[in-house]
């Protein structure tokens, strides 16, 4: 019994955050969010370097073959650094969506370049989780139509793993006939959404996805635990400096964190944001562990984290005082970074709908 | 009781009314500014005591009794017509220099400033001093006939485009803090002064940095004497305590997030259908009414010469939270929607619930944070115990 | 446009507050309520000359005839005191009942006896709000069946108004035959609440409530407006002790209230509660004056105030220390009377979606 | 990460239980306590190493190594049979003596605590000191071989059946508060104890306050050395901090307001259907599953013998908040049935969560209010700085 990150665990997680600290400093992000990228082929080769895309990937298909905690470790690195590098879709999502779905023939083919990190995957799901009228992809005939909202890190990606109606995956190349990509700008600039528009477009279904929603809802759990674990860092930066600011910063001639009022905004994002770091290891620990939790658990995880998230984004900003309004300490990097986490893959209202679902206390399922 | 307006208000109201239908095309745009329309339609509007009212007649205003329920009826209708209303010159600085200037302060900027021939930005908060105001250390000394200002302010919106600063400096740095303070009404234009923006979380540029490098000032230039800045200072701070947390812009803004949520589906279901988001609306909507109808409470206090005293002192800290909430509401309501912003396509509503739900959070912080309005509060109304002065500096 | 109190308004509310505080002080609430009384003879008998149970009815049955934000300042002062005195039901809620729905008769007869205090009315209408499986009462050839939960002023009422489960009020005499009255115990002992059961127990109906639901709704909104004018009194009774207190108790050698963590209890609990006031004012003004409003305006009031009662109950207990937790100072008394008030007649949640039903946001029904 | 116990533990696992289901009907009553059924049964478990595990068996107990697993699996079966465990005497005196104690103390008191031959009170909070408790001014001063204690305490468990109490009394008045404190072993049949309950606004009294009017008390009953009580009692407190909050305890609780909401209905519709109350039942099983995880991190940190740090200084502060919400919770969902109370037909749950509701928020304001937890969370681990010393009380 030892629920704790063990000795690896520590070390990937601190070679990441070194990783990141030297190579992809606030200021690099500036950079990068200026120049409207949300990759930088530097930053990402080193990610490459560190073999953190494949992470997740078998090693069988040159992948760490490393599991969900790990993954979860990384994510909430990168939150903690708001690094701009594609993660959630293209090292989570898809590696989970073609390991539960794929044939043997599209892991063979994806699974080692995905780990290699030489090509990446954009991943579409948001019409199985909140639909929008006129939105969403239909299949037929190998053939897809119709618009893919919110496809997470799209701008960046060589090809588009999409789900369409009926909740199966199709492969669709990055410059297939009839595909379309259009931006979408987020108050987050460290990361890319794109709206994907199919007119017949010929697309490659996930064999394995076909009438079976475990691929979909794998993909979605993985993506989700994977926002929840970003949050965690964001939030854990963003407590971290507004200590160190409270400590520094001086009113009436003391320290502002001395002021009973500061130091309890500081305590009390301590006190609500401790213990969703043992509800994200528990939650990505379960996936492989405990099944039978893991969906409720990550349910949890995500919904808790974005209401935690929020309010310590919020508390940490007004302990800054003016400053925290200002681009000059780039606090709202973070702010933000937690904003877009919060909505990505299902708000929390809904996402405790699910919560409920995967207890069996709701009985109709969306959409 | 009575909500309804008196015959006589009610005459006034068909009278603005009137105006507005008779001359609206001869009103600038709204946003307009220091145009010569825009400073023709202030002139009409003085001239029908609709603009600049209680500034005396030899300062250039319309020079009419005080009137709250008047100034009501001509923001609503002005509201209601999409009109820019007129101005008063400036609400910081004008009854300021009324009651405290000189006379040839008053005749120098009072007329300019009503007619919108000049405009004014606001030298307060400096780096080191946010909350404690009093700490500033921006310093002047006096040369000859002028005093010589150096250091910086900031949060100092307008600076890029006001003729005028009204400021805070230092001139007695051997006396107590709140005592050595002076208020100085600075030339933009003089040499020494640097303007910068302050790039702030929402992507703009509201406000500015400003620098001063032995930027002279005449000493004719003082409101008051030496050392009694602080209490010209609050006299100002005063008046603008009501203007945040309107709360008759929560109910408005209110009214667009629910129409955002009957409009917008998720899964083929309206949002308002949506139990759990139509709870929180719910639980919002009272909280806005109860501001609202507190805000009505202020307004009888005002209009019988009363103070409202608990009632208007906690608008600031309820009404920017309120905003900020109504804001947090339309993001979650939207989903993945809610977090479009800039140009995106998509966007609703301009993308201004994200710059809403930024800008409040910053109002929430400025004009005195939320814990320095729960510090007034309980010592200023409830009457407990400021904090015992402490030995030495930690 | 004056919104505020007029004179006569302001000499009503103190004079109701001068009569408490003189007969009903704490001491004297304690008394009643060891005693198991919901109501003392002495007191009520002081209420009567000040003409309380009249407030609302109109001066030709014999009543004041005064409105519902006159009835609305004594629930408050009432509230503020925790008086044990009938009010809500036998002064306001029947009296609506009867002139809305009452037969010429029926408001001859009854009318002016709930006027001089000399006859109590106590209301039962939870099945209209909340009905539980296997409660509610049936009526048929003036006969009534079934139980009726949480009547309203019961221990002390001679009789009773019963709306069945068309919605239709009846009259019960205290001593009709098959009529069995059994108490109810909550934590709230300043109130008396009963479970009445009915066994072909005869009953008068009120004519103007068959097949009309509006004399019913005037009457639970009427119920409404008075417990969220009884939580407002109640907790600004806890505001005002906590305040006191926060100057008096001493700690670390200065009083508790200049710690910036208990001065801004204090201020928020009087930042919360303020604006309910002119919520509750506005609300009881609106029912004659904008009567289009008055339904939303007196569902938000009773969930509004629910919430922020609530909250300054837990916040001004906290404010006490351990001493808040005795029942030396009688502080409890104050909370649990607005836990009482949070629950009777509808909690938050169920009254949120009355006022969206209010404003057309919601097509069901409740039941 | 690993969940799972290894087979020694899950042998002494199996071991525990077989024990249990042959002896269990030798148990005493849940709440049975100072019966010779009772005694026994603790003689029996001191002897198979369930109770009093650590205290040495020169002093009355088993004489184990510390094993904090084992004493975790002995709970968990223990609370799975619903038998009464075994106790250590009391957790709050015993390792107190068995560290600070001399001899003499130890072979006195140690063996009949832990034999439960003897019960204990605490004598720390006075009326006039709660949150400052270094402030108490219940005093002794010697005369012949005797502690003379004048004064009293409040919120003392206990007091009416205890035969001893661990004091705190001021013996050196001319010292700085926290060095003129000693702590005093005082038996409850002293003359001049007088113990009067404290009734509680759940209508039980839980708590005492107890008078001492020039009470004897030997000189020898002291722990450490005079001036050191306030240190000896803060090896107790460190004892006692992780008994509240249990965040099982929550998770057990909200299971039966799960149960709850699918029991009763409103109107026809399981309250579990409602999807505002279950929004909000979600919301908070979220937040309790965080705190339970956040307990396992804690114990696999004590295992280790690491200090879990910020993870186990928040248990408190959040468990019992916890707790309370979920009380909260409870009542809300029944509605009008939430409010019904002692013996009240119609009762849910014998009427448990209102008690609860009003104890869990005597627990966040016990035991250091949440404001005294938050100052030592933002201190202690988050390191910002104490307020600063004032100049003079006011």
């Amino acid at each position: 019994m030892e629920f704790l990150l063990d000795p690896a665990q520590l070390m990937l997680q601190q070679s990441v955050a070194r990783f990141l600290q030297s190579q992809c400093a606030l200021d690099r992000v500036r950079e990068i969010a200026d120049a409207e990228q949300t990759i930088a082929d530097d930053v990402y080769e080193s990610a490459r370097d560190l073999e953190i895309p494949g992470i997740l990937i078998p090693e069988k298909f040159g992948g760490v073959g490393l599991g969900f905690l790990e993954a979860a470790l990384i994510a909430e690195t990168l939150g903690y650094a708001v690094a701009p590098v594609p993660f959630t879709a293209t090292s989570v999502m898809a590696p989970t969506a073609l390991l539960a779905g794929g044939s043997d023939a599209q892991k063979t083919e994806w699974l080692p370049r995905l780990a290699s990190g030489e090509k990446t995957l954009a991943v579409g799901v948001t019409e199985q989780i909140a639909r929008r009228t006129g939105y969403g992809v239909t299949a037929l005939d190998g053939k897809l139509d119709g618009t893919a909202m919110f496809v997470l890190e799209a701008m960046e990606a060589d090809a588009y793993l999409l789900a369409d109606a009926a909740g199966a995956f199709h492969l669709v190349a990055g410059d297939a006939p009839g595909l379309d990509r259009n931006k979408l700008k987020t108050v987050d600039r460290t990361r890319s959404v794109a709206e994907v528009s199919l007119d017949s477009t010929p697309a490659e279904v996930l064999p394995g996805s076909v009438g079976n929603g475990e691929p979909l809802h794998a993909t979605i759990d993985a993506g989700r635990l994977m926002l929840a674990a970003d949050t965690l860092g964001a939030a854990q930066a963003m407590l971290n400096q507004a200590v160190a600011y409270a400590k520094e910063r001086r009113q009436f001639n003391r320290p502002i964190g001395s002021f009973q009022a500061v130091k309890h905004m500081c305590s009390e994002m301590a006190a609500e944001l401790e213990p969703c770091r043992s509800l994200v290891w528990y939650a990505a620990h379960s996936v492989a562990a405990i099944p039978s939790e893991a969906r409720l658990m990550i349910c949890h995880a995500k919904a808790h984290l974005a209401e935690v998230g929020q309010f310590v984004a919020r508390t940490a900003t007004e302990v800054h005082g003016g400053m925290g309004f200002t681009d000059l300490l780039g606090l709202h990097y973070w702010f933000k970074r937690i904003g877009f986490n919060r909505q990505m893959l299902g708000g929390p209202e809904l996402i405790r709908d699910d919560a409920a679902r995967a207890q069996g206390l709701l009985a109709d399922s969306p959409g | 009781m009575d909500l309804a307006y008196s015959d006589e208000y009610e005459a006034y109201r068909v009278e603005v009314r009137s105006f507005l239908e008779e001359n609206k095309d001869r009103a600038p745009a709204v946003g307009e500014h220091r145009t010569r329309s825009a400073r023709e339609w202030q002139q009409l509007l003085i001239e029908r005591g609709y603009a600049a009212c209680i500034v005396p007649r030899r300062y250039g205003g319309a020079g009419l009794q005080p009137d709250i329920l008047r100034s009501r009826i001509l923001a609503e209708e002005f509201a209601c017509a999409r009109v820019p209303a007129g101005d008063s010159g400036d609400d910081r600085i004008v009854p300021v220099l009324l009651e405290l200037g000189t006379e040839e302060q008053r005749q120098f900027f009072v007329g300019p400033s009503v007619r919108g021939e000049i405009s004014w930005c606001q030298g307060y908060s400096e780096p080191g001093s946010g909350s404690d105001l009093a700490s500033l250390q921006t310093r002047a000394h006096v040369d000859g006939d002028d005093f010589v200002v150096n250091g910086s302010k900031i949060w100092t919106s307008g600076a890029k485009t006001a003729e005028w600063m009204f400021c805070l400096v230092r001139t007695e740095p051997d006396e107590p803090k709140h005592q050595g303070i002076s208020y100085l009404l600075i030339s933009m234009d003089s040499p020494g002064i640097e303007v910068r923006p302050l790039k702030q979380m929402t992507g703009d540029s509201q406000f500015n940095e400003v620098f001063f490098t032995d930027c002279r000032v005449p000493i004719t230039s003082i409101v008051g004497k030496r050392g009694e800045g602080w209490f010209v200072a609050n006299a100002t701070l005063k008046h603008e305590r009501g203007g945040l947390g309107d709360p008759d812009e929560a109910e408005k803004r209110f009214g667009y997030v629910l129409d955002l949520m009957k409009e917008e589906t998720i899964n083929g279901q309206r949002i308002i259908d949506i139990p759990s988001y139509r709870d929180r609306a719910m639980a919002l909507q009272g909280r806005i009414l109860s501001m609202k109808f507190n805000g009505m409470r202020c307004l009888s206090h005002d209009i019988k010469g009363e103070d409202p005293g608990l009632a208007r002192w906690i608008v600031k800290l309820q009404g920017c939270e309120l905003n900020h909430q109504v804001a947090g509401l339309a993001i979650d309501v939207m989903g993945e929607l809610g977090v479009l912003y800039d140009d995106s396509p998509h966007l609703r509503d301009r993308g201004l619930w994200q710059h809403r739900f930024m800008m409040d959070l910053g109002l929430i912080i400025g004009g005195g944070t939320a814990q320095i309005q729960k510090n007034l509060i309980g010592e200023r109304v409830l009457g407990l115990p400021k904090e015992p002065k402490f030995e030495q500096p930690i």
